[in-house]
């Protein structure tokens, strides 16, 4: 079991454990965090390819391409963390609203 | 052999601290769970030989990601978790998971043991992409394209996340003139500004470069807006703007500046190269660090209406 | 070299323990100002032998120097994430530990 | 000597899982936080002791960074997590 497998290995139990949990979970920010373990669970498996060889320096390429994932796969989190916030907001006012109006027309309120 | 001990060590309890964060009901304890995670997998990242990438995570997991994750607990609600419907679905997720990596698993470990991959090819070019740092080279020079298209996201992920959150409802935090966070930010500033330089200076003959540099930067103003030292950037001010536009658009110039002169896109002469890609690695840093930094919105005190008094 | 090399090593394992202690002092402390010791003060002393080992052990100054200001930086941040977390727990009213025996 | 690093460096590895049990069992958010602050202080210390092998220099800027920006973590849990986590009496109980 040479040291790539092993990590390998341990990257896809990562992305198995991210993408069920992505499911099993209502609240927004728990799957949100479950889709980054699942994002670098899959960015483990990439780093553990390229170094098959293990002798010399391990191959670049995919190293880039990681690189650049973890950077992106943070923007999709901070995007993803401001859309859950503004949904809990939308769903507060539009909890208040319902509640304070009498007549039960008004619910539905538009945010 | 102890080397193979502590690969089998981090390689089990990189999965087992996943499932930790995942399986703790209250929000609170997976984001810390989730900070722990983070520091781990650098640690798998320095033994997998990638330093580059161990850097990033290091920067981008401990400056901000736990910072913003912090940040989410003051506005979520901790809803009450219906603990029958988890302990009924706990039997099939855990089938599911097992199933999941089993088959995963034997697709990725029949692939070939013993491909060499691409190392060979940008070693033989290395000399002409005008760094001594192969990641670099491939970033920046063999890849550029992919690396331009990536600042397009950024810079689209902040758009969009600033657009979500009006300025109306964003309320600045009042100055709390607490003298040690203010310390804190006295100390750090000026360490943070060299080591981002350091690592941009460095990424040409080694591990380092844009991305790290400016996440250590938007650290730096993270630790800036928390210690309401500064304001959070308003998309409104030029300066910020020109701030976000300096990296994409140099790039874009340096990517298109060889057609003039019949070359193809981002094909740099040989002799400009390392400094076009000085230049350009320059101007990313300061986009990626405003990028970034800008993620981080304008916050409320967590406590200060509910019990109306100064929480620092 | 070799009591040049038992020297470096003596420093490392030194740190090691006092790593394991602060680890231990964590596990084991009764409330949270006791743990923020043994996490802030203890285990800094270990990395810092740890540190003092390897420099010695790396035969340039650079390195030695790089090595010093990793503490350095430690030891910084150590010092306000000491003082701003026992100041955070005590606002929110973490009771200190009063030498009963728990329940 | 490379093989006493290594022995340390899983040695300290070991330690940062002991202290997983302290984040699982940890009554108060603020105990798990501190026990996350360790990992990180233990970390810097696995990746120095790594960084002594040959060719590895460059692990040493990443424990430099992990040392800077410890504090960015600490200074956003101050001040929004404190107050949002089950108040300790009712975690005690």
């Amino acid at each position: 079991m040479n040291p790539w497998a092993v990590y390998a290995l341990s990257g896809v139990a990562m992305f198995s454990v991210g993408l069920v949990g992505l499911f099993s979970h209502e609240h927004p920010v728990k799957r949100i965090l479950a889709s980054n373990i699942a994002g670098s669970g899959v960015l483990l498996v990439l780093v553990a390819l390229a170094r098959r060889e293990p002798t010399g320096a391990p191959d670049p390429v995919p190293h880039a391409l990681v690189l650049t994932g973890i950077v992106v796969s943070v923007s999709a989190t901070a995007l993803g963390v401001a859309l859950a916030r503004r949904i809990a907001r939308i769903d507060a006012t539009a909890k208040a609203e319902s509640t304070g109006a009498s007549d039960p027309e008004a619910g539905g309120g538009s945010a | 052999m102890t080397a193979a001990l502590l690969d089998a060590c981090l390689a089990l309890c990189l999965p087992l601290l996943a499932w930790l964060v995942l399986r703790t009901e209250s929000l609170s304890q997976s984001v810390v769970l989730f900070v722990a995670m983070g520091l781990l997998s650098a640690l798998a990242w320095a033994r997998l030989d990638a330093p580059d990438i161990s850097l990033v995570e290091a920067a981008v997991g401990t400056g901000l990601t736990g910072a913003l994750l912090m940040h989410t607990l003051s506005w979520t609600d901790e809803r009450p978790p219906d603990v029958a419907a988890r302990a009924r679905h706990r039997p099939w997720a855990v089938v599911a998971m097992a199933a999941l990596t089993g088959m995963l698993g034997w697709a990725v470990l029949s692939l070939p043991s013993d491909d060499p991959g691409l190392t060979r090819e940008v070693d033989a070019h290395l000399a002409e992409s005008g760094v001594e740092h192969p990641v670099t080279a491939v970033l920046l020079n063999y890849r550029g394209y992919d690396t331009l298209l990536e600042i397009a996201v950024l810079l689209v992920a902040v758009l969009g996340a600033r657009a979500v959150n009006p300025r109306s409802e964003r309320t600045t935090p009042e100055p709390s003139r607490d003298p040690l966070t203010g310390e804190l930010f006295r100390m750090m500033t000026p360490a943070l500004l060299l080591v981002a330089g350091y690592l941009v200076w460095v990424g040409e003959h080694g591990p380092g470069g844009a991305f790290q540099a400016g996440a250590i930067l938007a650290g730096g103003g993270v630790v800036a807006l928390l210690t309401t030292r500064l304001g959070t950037p308003r998309m409104s001010s030029w300066r910020v703007r020109w701030a976000l536009l300096t990296g994409p658009l140099l790039f874009i110039g340096a990517a298109v500046a060889p057609l003039f002169s019949g070359r193809a896109l981002l094909e740099y002469r040989e002799a400009q190269a390392g400094t076009v890609i000085f230049v350009v690695e320059l101007a990313l840093t300061v986009s990626i660090a405003m990028v970034l930094w800008m993620f981080f919105p304008g916050m409320r005190p967590a406590r200060a209406e509910r019990s109306g008094k100064e929480p620092s | 070299m070799s009591l040049w090399d038992g020297v470096c090593a003596v420093f490392m394992v030194a740190g090691a323990f006092f790593c394991l202690a602060g680890t231990v002092g964590v596990l084991r402390f009764p409330d949270v100002y006791c743990r923020l010791h043994a996490l802030t003060k203890v285990d800094n002393l270990g990395l810092g032998l740890v540190v003092v080992g390897l420099a010695l052990q790396s035969g340039s100054w650079a390195t030695a120097l790089e090595l010093l200001l990793v503490w350095l930086f430690v030891l910084i941040s150590s010092a306000f994430t000491c003082q701003l977390i026992a100041r955070a727990a005590l606002r929110r009213g973490a009771a200190p530990w009063t030498g009963r025996r728990e329940p | 000597m490379p093989e006493l690093r290594m022995a340390l460096a899983f040695f300290l590895l070991l330690n940062i899982l002991a202290g997983l049990v302290r984040v699982v069992r940890g009554p108060t958010l603020t105990d798990r936080f501190i026990v996350a602050q360790l990992f990180g202080t233990t970390g810097v210390g696995v990746l120095v002791l790594l960084a002594a092998d040959p060719g590895q220099a460059a692990l040493r800027d990443v424990a430099l960074v992990f040392a800077l920006l410890a504090p960015v973590t600490v200074v956003a849990f101050v001040r929004f997590a404190v107050g949002s986590g089950p108040s300790p009496e009712q975690e005690r109980r």
